[in-house]
């Protein structure tokens, strides 16, 4: 009884006690939230190196506004709740100024609604599907139309596709791409039975019987193209089963949207060259920021077959921005940094220049290469300028309308241009 | 108050506990709310808002052990499959949370929910309906894990499946709901499920008062069930249920239908863990199909293992020790976290096969024999 | 014209080439111009060089085609990136002699992209309708069927009457055909006989020409080319049939696999192991390993990876049953539970050796590709090869059950524990080595599976419901019954596939499990009997 | 007109008030004996695996007799009991209890609630609750779901109790609990569980196995106390312990019956000498 009592009492208590808030208030805080453990932590891991890197460096320099920085890392476990909880930790137990986080779509969806209870600033560094723009978010990863779009496009242009094969895994990244894709290429003119869309679950590794409709379909006589939004650990076996039956990257190119350098990185790539992936940046990209990067990036993780990707650009780009902003605004209060962040251009790793646009996107340029066998990507396109990323899709009925705009007097994530009315948000 | 004392330990030797307990539960409860509402955020004593969600999720994780180990210690059912209920349960309460955001969403549709909108439905799939009605929602969040209980239960009992054979059916059920839930042709929001909700019966989400009461309601809710459960348990048809644990054609010898009761206990243990389900949503603020996960369900048990099975209090003490110690690990050493739960599962069932309660009856059984010879002498 | 030409000189010049080429002096200029060039600009000059060069290009092209051609910097000349031994080399392009002290930093790839590679594919073909090799030949012809234009016809009518290979000339009829079949200049009798003669084959490109076809103005072409499709049509679904239980059985095969180990562990001694899957891990990372240790040898070192992934999880079953298990006799949900935490403690050991990433397991060369029957029904080796290997596997296991002392001695623990201890069976030796056994086994079949889908932690977690289901639906402890259950599971599910997607396949063919077992609650095959209550 | 009266009819026929729906009476539990006869088993097939256990089995029970069943391992006692009690399902043939109840289409529980009770051959009672407990689980009264769960023990059930703690000899044990309990004390208190539940016929296995020659004296007393009242079947390989309570004593072998009759002219019945009393070391082995 009496013992019950206590380890009843010793629980509540400690439960009372790991929440003391730190006092330090010397250091400017930076939150890490990505996943260290679970299924997410395999991509993740790499995004919270890249950001203590960049932390090291800052400080190395001498901090911001004469404080330094201090790397607050959390592990959200790649469990989408805890997400939301750890995120309400940094914010009110550690008092983060700005974070860095989320991978998945359903992690930032998670902790969304708690960054914008507590105001809180996040820069979210991947690729995704779009359809959103938050007051408390900064997107600098590629909406659709800087990455499926263009290459879509090069696909029509370059290499005479007419046939399209949509595969992704069953998840809303894919389900958008592949809806804005499916609408776009309508809008171009291929006929509906020239578009194949094909969803699988996440892991799917028995992928016979797609590749074998997939042969098929690129098989009557006009050329095909895969375009994959399939996810991570999926991507192997099918890359091996197209392999296995004979189809090439000649025949039917892939291009991918979620494989890159770290998902090469100790693959047996034999199967996998020729094809093609989309995205803003790639290793094999020369320019000296880049150099300098990747050298950098070597001697922080003490690991020369280390390689960078475009997440990491992504992270890296919305890193040097935050810092500008801080100082611009003179302060890490979240509403002034998020004013100064608008508008804030720093030199990308690609040799151009990345601008934060009114709707918390970046401009980027898109490029597509093609898989080489040492891992790499070789450029065989590029856009000729950056494009500006687009929150809301152009292509999609539901948010045609819509815009977003941060700076006044619109200050709205979703403002609809046609009822001139903001829906959602509303600060 | 003796007959008060009397109702709470009726039977059995672990209900002379409940009303401490309770008691414990419930002041705690009111100590910590009281601490965050009126108390300032510098004070020693505050009890933070992020907290209290801590708290409040883990008493869930509470009731769903409560759930588990009604079935599992008291029936010797082993229910892998428990997070399914608890998911459904919640997914009642996110549909119903999801329909109050109304025409907040971002596409400002008063019809369809945002991921609707994003995915190009036209109109609500007719199991949505009803859902912005709280009494509904709620109705779902126990009639359907019920239902999907009883249907399950009648078939399995009846045709005798047992032991381990149903362990494996069950895990095969949540992880089949699994791979529904991811489909977002299923309607209820594919990977990403159900958030960024507003509010609850009008009641702002991300109010402290909402969360202190939230955290409240779940701390009397366990309460209520965990009373209820121990007079269901120490009746006679908590007798037939032990029965039927230890030696269940026994008990279909001597007249007893068995298979009705395991499964109207299955129901009634899916309910609990619905109704924690449907708790646990507005707290942590998403519902997504992760909570089908057969791994899931399993680090119930251990919950309930670790806290010692065949006694409700020891469930709930496992669920809350074990959860503190994920948090406080995932924190410090994220990596050793897996090894460290690993090894839980191995020790506990190796060395510990009734747990902490286990222990402490050891301890008081070894204590009182020493304390009657000392008065002997 | 131009190919033509190039053609008659392979056929008439092919003494003189070998000495022309050994010469080297006249393309030497073009071929530094490919070591400049951009990607955009480097098809003309190959175009000059396949017209100027004819068959002795093809090293040349072939290499570069495999992206193994570099150029030494210092003086911008050729080589091939060959690998001997698992030594990196480099080689004359042309001569095949080895240029000696060169490493990897004293030469630069020379890239090539898709439309290179397309281009290349052609040209190698067009020169190689008169390769020695019959094969070559079949193959360059058909590489040609999608792109036919005047000038390879002319090529192809040239060569045709002296064709004596059989099916080397068959395809090349195959080309005339289509070509007449489409050419409108034709008289329409004549085109009608080609039609007919396309409606006996399955090439795709005969498929599309006929499609094109039903376009044409002539009513009785449009009748004769719809005819030869529905023919075509006809012969191709059976194939396709057998394709789909080709993937049926593959499905069911890796099943098996997956499953046979704990139909032992389960079915025999009746131990839920959950960490059975990373029993089946353990086999992949063992795989990798053995490729660690003999990266030159990727060919044979499956042949090491299989008896050493038997004794890796076979001793850690062993370690297992000898820790854990024993402790837990009797209780199987309490042995459920512990496994489950030994299956936790593997995945983050492995983890943390080998890293959260996948591992690369190469593919061995006679594993990979495709056996091509005909061209609508190709078997990838590797599935068929696992098929193969999961029944061969289910065959020996058979033979050490039925035939061996430890099978006699496992089927009398297993029949009657105490009256098996009574006869003087060492019941503790007979559980730890069923277990090893069992967990053996599904070391091997990580083996296997390392070559098919991913090598990382969560290897296992991918099988472990799938292989219960298969024991479960069997019926337990007959393994006979896996067999069936596992094949009848794969081909299910593929054959539900088509119509329904691979997610719902997978839960339809879940939910029938769970139904089955309900109405037969001891599996396909039960045990029957007082012993078995 | 006349489809409305009919429909009026039907349902005043359906809403009756002086009578209730029929599946909510309670079951027919009378056993009608008026042949004397209470157990009527005829033509029992059942085979395992080609094994037949049960081979056209014929056998009558009066009511209120003591028989003995006996016969080698293998001889279909045990499964005989099982096809009785409704726990396997026997191939052909009928078994009816009284005139009019066909056991065989009927569950363990209903069997049970006829008032059939068994004892098995290795004793079973619910180990981790309280003499009494087990005892009150035995009590004859309403087994469903729902009046379980609301019941409460009424003073006669617990003078009911009371009453056979006395008879079994545990009144001094009520509160223990039944697994710590002796061997001999389980095969008591399983005994007394059968006597709570105040059954018609007592299907008992191997009752004495492991008995002190005490207490299987006191064994023997009770059941033939019990016959008359009840009906008791008695499993048993202590031929001595037969001959001490048997009247009627039924011989199986290889699924049928052999011979039945008293002990005195089975021993003399030539069949049974030949395949039974003739091969000596029968009665030692233990079925499993």
């Amino acid at each position: 009884m009496k013992i019950k009592m206590l380890t009843s009492a010793i629980l509540l208590s400690g439960a009372t006690l790991m929440t003391l808030p730190s006092w330090a208030a010397d250091t400017i805080k930076v939150g890490v939230l990505h996943s260290l453990s679970g299924t997410m932590a395999i991509s993740e891991t790499t995004l919270k190196d890249t950001v203590l890197m960049m932390v090291e460096e800052q400080n190395k320099k001498g901090g911001l506004l004469g404080k330094q920085l201090e790397a607050i890392v959390v592990d959200p476990a790649s469990n989408w709740p805890l997400f939301a909880e750890k995120g309400r930790e940094l914010l009110t137990q550690e008092k983060v100024d700005v974070i860095f986080g989320s991978w998945t779509s359903v992690s930032r969806k998670s902790v969304l609604p708690v960054l914008e209870e507590l105001n809180g600033l996040m820069f979210y560094p991947v690729q995704y599907e779009g359809e959103e723009s938050s007051k408390n978010v900064f997107y600098t990863g590629a909406a659709p139309n800087q990455q499926a779009i263009p290459a879509v496009d090069y696909l029509m242009n370059d290499l005479d596709v007419e046939r399209f094969v949509l595969a992704g895994t069953d998840y809303v990244y894919p389900r958008t791409t592949n809806k804005i894709l499916e609408a776009y290429l309508k809008a171009k003119g291929v006929a509906a039975k020239d578009i194949m869309i094909n969803y699988t679950p996440f892991g799917h590794s028995d992928w016979q019987s797609i590749v074998s409709d997939i042969k098929k379909f690129g098989g009557e006589g006009k050329k095909t193209a895969v375009v994959s939004t399939i996810n991570g650990d999926a991507n192997i076996p099918f890359y091996k089963e197209l392999g296995n039956q004979g189809i090439s990257s000649e025949d039917i190119p892939v291009v991918a949207f979620s494989v890159g350098e770290e998902e090469l990185s100790g693959l047996d790539t034999k199967p996998l060259v020729g094809h093609l992936a989309a995205w803003n940046y790639f290793q094999s990209v020369e320019s000296d920021a880049n150099d300098e990067f990747i050298a950098k990036w070597k001697a922080f993780t003490k690991d020369s077959n280390r390689v960078t990707n475009d997440p990491m650009e992504a992270t890296y780009i919305g890193f040097k921005m935050w810092a500008n902003a801080v100082t611009d605004a003179g302060t890490t209060d979240v509403d002034a940094v998020e004013q100064a962040m608008i508008g804030q251009e720093t030199p990308n790793l690609t040799g151009g220049i990345a601008v934060m646009n009114k709707n918390h996107h970046l401009s980027k340029p898109v490029l597509i290469g093609e898989i080489q066998d040492d891992g790499q990507f070789e450029v065989v396109w590029e856009t000729d300028g950056v494009v500006a990323g687009d929150a809301w899709s152009d292509f999609l009925p539901g948010s045609k309308d819509l815009i977003s705009d941060w700076t006044a007097p619109i200050k709205c994530g979703n403002y609809n241009t046609k009822t001139k009315t903001c829906s959602g948000q509303v600060y | 108050m003796t007959r008060l004392t009397e109702w709470f330990s009726a039977g059995r030797s672990s209900g002379k506990h409940t009303l401490p307990f309770v008691v414990i539960l419930l002041t705690m409860t009111l100590l910590a709310s009281a601490a965050n509402l009126f108390l300032p955020a510098d004070s020693a004593l505050y009890v933070s808002t992020y907290t209290i969600t801590l708290l409040g999720k883990y008493l869930c994780y509470a009731m769903l052990a409560l759930a588990v180990d009604i079935i599992w210690g008291y029936c010797g059912i082993l229910s892998l499959g428990h997070g399914a209920f608890f998911a459904l349960g919640g997914y009642a309460m996110g549909m119903y949370l999801m329909r109050q955001i109304g025409d907040r969403g971002v596409y400002g549709n008063p019809l369809l929910p945002d991921f609707m909108v994003f995915l190009d439905w036209k109109e609500l799939p007719w199991f949505w309906l009803g859902m912005d009605h709280f009494w509904f929602a709620m109705l779902m969040a126990v009639v359907v894990p019920g239902i999907l209980a009883f249907v399950f239960g009648w078939l399995a009992f009846r045709s005798r499946v047992t032991g381990v054979y149903l362990s494996i059916m069950t895990q095969a059920l949540t992880y089949a709901l699994l791979l529904a839930f991811f489909r977002n042709e299923m309607g209820f929001g594919g990977n990403n499920g159900l958030t960024d909700f507003k509010e609850i019966l009008g009641f702002d989400l991300q109010a402290d008062s909402t969360r202190v009461s939230l955290f409240m309601i779940t701390a009397l809710l366990l309460a209520v069930l965990f009373v209820v459960s121990q007079r269901i348990l120490s009746s006679r048809f908590g007798k037939v249920v032990l029965a039927i644990r230890d030696a269940e054609s026994r008990s279909r010898f001597i007249g007893y239908r068995t298979d009705r009761y395991k499964v109207w206990l299955f129901v009634y243990s899916a309910v609990i863990a619905g109704i924690a389900g449907a708790l646990y949503v507005p707290q942590v603020g998403i519902i997504n199909p992760g909570e089908f996960s057969p791994i899931n369900s399993i680090e119930m048990v251990i919950w309930v293992a670790v806290g010692g099975r065949g006694t409700l209090i020891g469930a709930i003490i496992g669920a809350i020790l074990v959860n503190y110690a994920k948090t406080r690990f995932t924190a410090i050493m994220p990596d050793a976290w897996l090894f460290a739960l690993g090894a839980m599962f191995v020790l506990v069932t190796l060395y510990l096969p009734k747990g902490l309660m286990g222990l402490y009856a050891q301890m008081m059984a070894k204590r009182r024999p020493a304390k009657t010879q000392e008065s002997e002498a | 014209m131009r190919h033509l030409i190039a053609l008659c000189c392979c056929l008439f010049g092919l003494l003189s080439f070998s000495v022309y080429a050994a010469e080297s002096s006249p393309q030497d200029s073009l071929l530094t111009e490919l070591v400049g060039a951009k990607l955009k600009n480097m098809t003309p000059i190959l175009e000059k060089l396949a017209n100027t060069q004819g068959e002795a290009i093809l090293p040349l092209f072939r290499i570069l085609l495999g992206g193994d051609l570099y150029y030494i910097k210092a003086d911008k000349s050729l080589v091939g990136q060959f690998d001997e031994q698992g030594n990196t080399v480099y080689k004359d392009v042309f001569s095949q002699v080895v240029v000696p002290n060169l490493s990897k930093k004293d030469v630069k790839k020379i890239r090539v992209n898709n439309t290179l590679r397309g281009y290349l594919r052609n040209a190698i073909a067009q020169i190689q309708l008169t390769a020695k090799s019959p094969e070559l030949r079949q193959s360059a012809v058909r590489e040609l069927l999608s792109k036919l234009d005047k000038d390879t016809i002319n090529l192809i009518e040239a060569l045709y009457p002296n064709e004596a290979n059989k099916k080397v000339k068959e395809a090349m009829g195959l080309a005339l055909s289509m070509y007449a079949a489409t050419s409108i200049d034709l008289v329409p009798s004549n085109r009608l006989v080609a039609i007919e003669r396309l409606s006996t084959s399955l090439e795709g490109d005969v498929r599309n020409t006929l499609t094109k076809l039903m376009k044409d103005e002539n009513p009785a072409i449009v009748k004769a080319a719809s005819e030869a499709l529905e023919n075509i049509a006809q012969r191709a679904n059976r194939f396709a049939f057998i394709d789909q239980l080709f993937f049926g059985l593959s499905l069911g095969s890796v099943l098996l696999l997956a499953s046979i180990g704990l139909a032992i562990t389960f079915g025999v001694m009746g131990v839920i192991n959950m960490a059975h899957g990373e029993m089946i891990m353990l086999g992949a990372y063992t795989t990798y390993v053995v490729q660690l240790i003999m990266p030159n040898y990727i060919d044979y070192s499956i042949w090491v990876a299989i008896p050493a992934a038997f004794l890796v999880s076979g001793l850690m079953g062993v370690l297992i049953e000898r820790l854990v298990i024993r402790h837990l006799h009797g209780r199987p949900l309490e042995t459920l539970l512990a496994t489950f935490g030994i299956s936790l403690i593997l995945q983050q050991l492995v983890r943390t050796i080998f890293s959260p990433l996948n591992r690369q397991v190469s593919t061995p060369s006679w594993m990979s590709g495709s056996w091509e029957i005909n061209p609508v029904l190709s078997l990838t080796l590797n599935r068929l090869y696992i098929l193969a290997f999961a029944l061969l596997v289910f065959i020996a296991l058979v033979i050490i059950l039925k035939k061996t002392s430890l099978g006699l001695n496992v089927r009398a623990v297993s029949q009657n524990r105490s009256m098996a201890k009574a006869m003087g069976v060492k019941t503790n030796w007979v559980d730890a080595m069923t277990f090893g056994l069992g967990s053996g086994i599904a070391g091997i079949a990580g083996v296997a599976l390392s070559q098919l889908t991913n090598v990382g932690p969560n290897l296992g977690q991918a099988y472990i419901i799938d292989s219960f289901m298969v024991v479960v639906f069997g019926g337990v402890g007959n393994l006979l019954g896996t067999l069936v259950a596992a094949f009848s599971l794969g081909i299910a599910t593929k054959f539900l596939e088509p119509t329904t997607g691979a997610v719902l396949a997978a839960i339809i063919v879940l939910v029938f499990i769970i139904l089955f077992i309900q109405k037969r609650p001891k599996g396909l095959f039960p045990q029957k009997g007082r012993a078995a209550e | 007109m006349s489809a409305n009266e009919n429909t009026v009819e039907s349902f005043r026929e359906t809403f009756r008030r002086d009578q209730v729906w029929p599946f909510l009476t309670p079951a027919q539990t009378k056993v009608n004996v008026d042949n004397q006869m209470i157990l009527y088993v005829e033509d029992l097939n059942l085979s395992f695996d080609g094994f037949k256990a049960l081979n056209n089995l014929n056998l009558y029970v009066n009511d209120g007799e003591l028989r003995c069943l006996i016969g080698a391992n293998g001889a279909g006692k045990t499964t005989l009991m099982d096809v009785i009690t409704g726990k396997t399902q026997c191939d052909s043939g009928t078994v009816f209890f009284g005139q009019t109840h066909n056991l065989l289409n009927k569950d363990e529980a209903a069997i049970a609630q006829l008032g059939i009770g068994r004892k098995f051959q290795k004793p079973t009672v619910f180990e981790e609750q309280s003499v009494f407990d087990n005892l009150e689980l035995s009590l004859k009264t309403d087994k469903g779901v729902l009046p379980t769960l609301f019941s409460r023990l009424t003073p006669t059930q617990i003078d009911r109790i009371d009453e056979v703690l006395k008879i079994v000899g545990l009144a001094k044990h009520r509160f223990m609990l039944a697994g710590a309990l002796s061997h001999g004390q389980k095969q008591w208190l399983e005994i007394g569980m059968l006597l709570a539940a105040d059954p018609r016929l007592l299907l008992i296995d191997e009752p004495v196995a492991g008995m002190t020659p005490q207490e299987t004296e006191k064994t023997a007393e009770l059941l033939t106390s019990l016959a008359g009242e009840r009906t008791v079947i008695v499993v048993e390989h202590d031929m001595e312990f037969v001959r001490s309570i048997a009247r009627t004593v039924t011989v199986l072998h290889q699924g049928s019956v052999l011979a039945e009759g008293t002990m005195d002219q089975i021993q003399s019945n030539r069949d049974v000498i030949e395949v039974y009393l003739g091969e000596s070391e029968i009665a030692e082995g233990e079925e499993v």
